[in-house]
């Protein structure tokens, strides 16, 4: 859980959500870290995008959100899924395609949600989310909400036409919505200065009459602060705006990929010198949190990963006969009860055996 | 806007009346407008234009431009934004001008709106209406006179229907503004302006997933959908005109799902069957309707399952070209006859 | 004829040019008054896109091209065709659908073309030409040839995600292209303000680090320097560029739409008393062109204009038996000739009969 | 480049080696690079990542990157820019990452490749090669595990084709190459790492409109193309051992033109036929086959024609699922033995 007691907890309160922000930082760190592992061990397949190196921007952005707030983002979620409050267990489970993942099993590890927490997903298809979470942003407006929605993207994302049509509706329409681009420097292989032909991602803003910045993304309460800020101009201005958090990716783009072909072992060393978590460590230490402390939150961490592998295992598959759960709203069979005649092979026995409800 | 934002039914205002097809889809968007606050329409120049067939014609006036919101040309966008706004409970009703822009919104249609509702384990509903013409004619010329009616009906997670008279314009539209999931509902150009009685009631809504006998018969099934069955409704009296030939004709009206069992009852009857539709016939939704028949009907069919179609060619310009590649009435005719063995196969 | 025999002509050779760029711009407008005609007398059909008010925007660019540019438009084509020299009879078959129509009678007014003019139409799928002209930018420059492409786009073909991604790959390749938008304020019934976020639509440039340019549209000699330096900076320095042309469309979007729904006539009036012919007229004869040496060359273009009508409609039209072609290129018919059997009905008589070849 | 482009053929460097279907696919691409400087390739990560399914890996260093060019993300910008290179005389060989990301450039492909022969009357041609990987497998779940085959299929001014082993990979990437039209080479993610001879020839192409005996045999006729092949022979085999049952399985290799005239052959040998395809099967392209060979073989046919693909559902993560809904080879077997009378039809 995101949460942590605070009364057991032997920090000062000033510093409480940095003590907090930092927990969720080293939770995804070693959470992502047991998923590599899991991967590895063939209990998680498909893609698996981690994002160690990037819990600063992830856990930052996330902790600017007041909690009727929308969150959208890209395949590269576990650490947004974490942040926002979805349980570990919900997460790991998911991965390993059980009957109580957060998709059911349905999505895996890009397509996590948590409709109850605001979390829209976990898509797939690079820039796919953003004209959805301009839709979103749109009906946030219709209903004359004080919400705003907050869609996060990678750099290499920002040279999809998805990107253009977005923020130019988002600009026209006045949407509150923050295009969050979490600018790893690298979509895949490619670096942005190969990909985009205005590097300095945050002036495309422009092009939209929109506000743009760019943060230090591995400077937590950098990004925090400006997200925050942009959020509350879209809230309560509709000010839609672009915020770039600049970071960097320790591992390759999926686990499937070493992540050396396109760059240098020494720039992955320097920026792993710079880790965001130790920055953040040294700044809860600097703020007189005794190192124990410390450590032994850690060591809760710890547990609370190991214990979502565990859930995650004990969990039951999803039901082979219900293949086709969910695909149609419950209450659509009775539309599909003339089209057996004929079908495919097998097609009656496999999709309509078990309803098409959820 | 608030709770399901479903008003209480109004008083049924019954009675039929006679109307464009054009004016049956206004009419189902009016109403449903009226019963749900969530309903919006949203597309290029829906609003002040009046919309480019003028389907939504005096909508902006009456709804204001919160529910009547034209939009940039950028169907990824705004196509895109209807699958966002239906996850949050609205019920948009996206136009797109034609069939042939849905394929810039390809993506979000069927990578998107289609995957909601499985791909994140039932978590969330996408309840988008998608409203688009299909269909050639006018010399409009390779780029616009297409109909990729089968690519939608053939992706799981998207209902598909396609109304052929202005009853059933009303009806469909409504039912799917009711349904939780997305819809792509296939208009037609040239059928627009056609007229059929209507009957007023606005709780009375075709269902999805159910064909229509729309001319019974005894010799022959012509199975169609869209503008395909008003070809096939002439052709019909034609036969019987001219050939003495009973065809029965089915209105499939949905293509997703897609009612077999009314198709396989009437060939059971008739014992021999020809497919229609506006688009090219190869890996179309004739070759689906054939599919299935030769399986339902083995032992039933006297011939074998024939098709017409658009002429598989990009659409040409030129009127006579046009005229010739297009599924016209002569060609229907003949297809039906050797289909009767009264004209050789082709 | 888009060139005229300048020794019949009582011009001063200084003005020669722009007595040429006149000639054209009065041709553009009588070919599309006479092809309304024909319209409405059901001899053309299909969408019919007129740019009456637009004639200097259209001559003064296509004036600032080399013989061995490439050009591409949208749909809204008849005067770049001529202006590009496209013969007005060439041009008027294709709208009559007629077999020595510019596409043969197979494109009609949205995709007219001449390759040997280095024309390469006439799209009529918004702001689907740009990728394609990009691509064309890209091959010459895998030919290290010094030539340019110009691309025309419409105000409201700027919010699809094709120009974005196009402009982002010339920008990022370097690309000898020159976007040339012509802004005629509305697409269809929208005002460029309700459709844009950024309504100076020339500044969108920035977002790719590309010089962006507005121009009067409606300045023949504007918009052509601009257009001559822009190109000239493409094909020298591989520099892509923006330009955009404000100017006015007197008609409806399309002989089918009066034009009236979303403007006023007051609005129309007004643009309509700042004719860019009346225009480039009142300078010619400020530069000492006799009026009557102008009126011989109208009375000279209106016969062209009627020429043009009697050539399309003795033209003979396409053999109905040839249905396919041109879809594939010769000798693809041996590849097809196994896919006969279990044909639609009809299928091989139409489309096989007369051979898929050109 | 001048010219044609085309340099004089080098000496067959003859004999038969064996590799991968990746490996093959890369051989024709540097054999046509060598052959043609008019040929080039684009594409997301084709160069300094080595190809994200390593097709074209080692290609950047030896060509280039004139010639093996890294795009952005920007699917619809670069397969267009592969259009217009192609408008031009070059021969771009775009690559996709997979068929699913093809979507968002369904207006190039579809709306602008395939219209440019018939709509500019012949004027200009697009000899433009897209190639990418269709299928499932691996818990690449809903978005990214389809198999939009028959959409490109059915679209008239495209060719397309699916190679189902190495030496085909080789052979029908070569023929798209040299041919003038554009044409979609379907590659498949499963069968990537399979192995098979290839004739290293250089002037040795599979023509463009040719199916394949892919194994003779005299009882039933399973269909088939893309990976589909690699499991419709390896049922064949069981179906022998296990049996007694002899299977012809008929490889399409092309989808546009289809070579309906040797499935039909085999289908008048056989009476019964089985079609199966990775992708979904209604509206896809087993719909045509059907349709196509109940046409065709009318009177051959002892049983109706069967189908079998993908369960009709947006491909779910958990691996049972998957496996469940994948037209694994215990589903092809069992429709097989249903045909074949020899067990119940479902
Ligand atoms: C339309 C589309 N094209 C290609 C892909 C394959 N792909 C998945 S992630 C990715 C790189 C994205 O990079 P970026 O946006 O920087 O995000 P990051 O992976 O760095 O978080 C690519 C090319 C895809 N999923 N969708
Ligand atoms: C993708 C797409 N969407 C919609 C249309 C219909 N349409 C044709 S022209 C047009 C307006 C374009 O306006 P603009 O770009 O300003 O060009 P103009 O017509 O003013 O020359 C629209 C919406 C289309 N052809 N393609
Ligand atoms: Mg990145
Ligand atoms: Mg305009």
């Amino acid at each position: 859980m995101a949460v942590i007691d605070r009364t057991d907890s032997p920090v000062d309160l000033d510093v409480g959500d940095l003590y907090d922000q930092y927990r969720m930082m080293f939770l995804i760190r070693r959470f992502e870290e047991a998923a590599e592992r899991q991967y590895k061990a063939a209990r998680i397949g498909g893609y698996c995008h981690l994002s160690s190196g990037q819990e600063a921007a992830t856990v930052g952005a996330v902790s600017a959100l007041q909690p009727d707030d929308l969150l959208v983002t890209g395949y590269r979620s576990h650490g947004f899924a974490l942040a926002r409050g979805v349980p570990a267990d919900a997460v790991m489970a998911e991965l390993f395609g059980r009957a109580h993942g957060c998709a059911h099993g349905r999505g895996g590890s890009m397509h996590l949600l948590d409709v109850s927490r605001g979390y829209y997903g976990g898509w797939g298809i690079v820039a796919g989310q953003l004209p959805i979470a301009t839709g979103m942003a749109l009906s946030l407006v219709r209903r004359g909400a004080e919400q705003a929605v907050l869609c996060e993207l990678g750099d290499g994302a920002v040279n999809m036409g998805a990107w253009h049509e977005s923020l130019n509706l988002a600009g026209v329409w006045d949407l509150p919505i923050v295009f969050f681009v979490v600018n790893n420097l690298y979509g895949m292989g490619t670096s942005v200065e190969r990909a985009s032909a205005e590097p300095d991602i945050f002036k495309r803003a422009g092009a939209y009459r929109m506000e743009g910045e760019r943060v230090d993304g591995d400077d937590l309460e950098e990004v925090e602060a400006a997200t925050a800020r942009l959020l509350r101009a879209a809230r309560e201005d509709r000010r839609p705006a672009v915020l770039e958090a600049v970071t960097y990716r320790y591992r390759g783009h999926s686990v499937a990929d070493a992540g050396l072909a396109y760059r240098t072992r020494e720039e992955i060393e320097e920026h792993r010198s710079a880790d965001p978590l130790a920055r953040t460590r040294e700044i809860l230490e600097s703020r007189g949190v005794p190192p124990e402390g410390i450590d032994a939150i850690e060591a809760e961490v710890e547990a609370e990963v190991e214990a979502a592998v565990a859930f995650a295992e004990r969990d039951e598959a999803p039901a082979v006969d219900r293949l086709a759960a969910g695909m149609y709203a419950p209450g659509s069979e009775g539309q599909f009860e003339r089209m057996r005649p004929g079908s495919p092979f097998g097609e009656a026995e496999l999709v309509f055996a078990g309803g098409l409800g959820a | 806007m608030s709770g399901s934002g479903v008003a209480a039914p109004a008083p049924a205002r019954a009675g039929l009346e006679t109307m464009t097809y054009r004016e049956a889809l206004r009419l189902a968007m009016r109403q449903e407008m009226e019963r749900d606050e969530r309903v919006f329409v949203m597309g290029e120049e829906v609003g002040l234009f009046d919309g480019s067939y003028k389907v939504t014609a005096g909508l902006l006036e009456e709804f204001g431009p919160d529910r009547v919101r034209d939009t940039p040309i950028s169907e990824e966008g705004f196509v895109g934004a209807g699958v966002g706004a239906a996850m949050l409970g609205e019920r948009p009703i996206v136009e797109v001008m034609t069939l042939n822009f849905l394929l810039v919104a390809m993506d979000q249609v069927v990578n998107h709106a289609a995957k909601i509702g499985a791909m994140f384990g039932g978590e969330v509903r996408c309840p988008l209406v998608i409203r688009t013409p299909n269909g050639a004619g006018n010399q409009l010329t390779a780029q616009h006179s297409q109909s990729f009616d089968g690519w939608f009906a053939g992706t799981p997670g998207l209902k598909v229907v396609a109304p052929a008279n202005p009853a059933d314009a009303k009806g469909l539209l409504k039912a799917a503004i009711r349904d939780d999931d997305p819809v792509l509902v296939i208009e037609n150009l040239p059928i627009y302006k056609e007229k059929g009685e209507v009957d007023l009631d606005p709780e009375l809504l075709t269902p999805i997933g159910r064909a229509a006998v729309a001319r019974e018969g005894s010799d022959l099934t012509v199975v169609s959908h869209s503008f395909a069955t008003v070809r096939a409704l002439r052709v019909a009296e034609k036969l019987a005109a001219e050939h003495g030939v009973s065809a029965e004709v089915i209105d499939l009206r949905s293509l997703r799902p897609l009612d077999v069992e009314t198709v396989a009852a009437s060939v059971a009857k008739t014992n021999r069957v020809l497919c229609v539709e506006e688009g090219w016939p190869s890996y179309g939704v004739t070759a689906e309707l054939a599919a299935r028949i030769q399986r339902a009907c083995f032992d039933d069919l006297d011939a074998p399952v024939e098709r017409v179609g658009m002429a598989e060619v990009p659409l040409p310009y030129a009127k006579e070209l046009e005229l010739a590649a297009m599924p016209n009435e002569d060609r229907i005719e003949r297809a039906a006859l050797a289909v009767l063995d009264l004209a050789p196969a082709l």
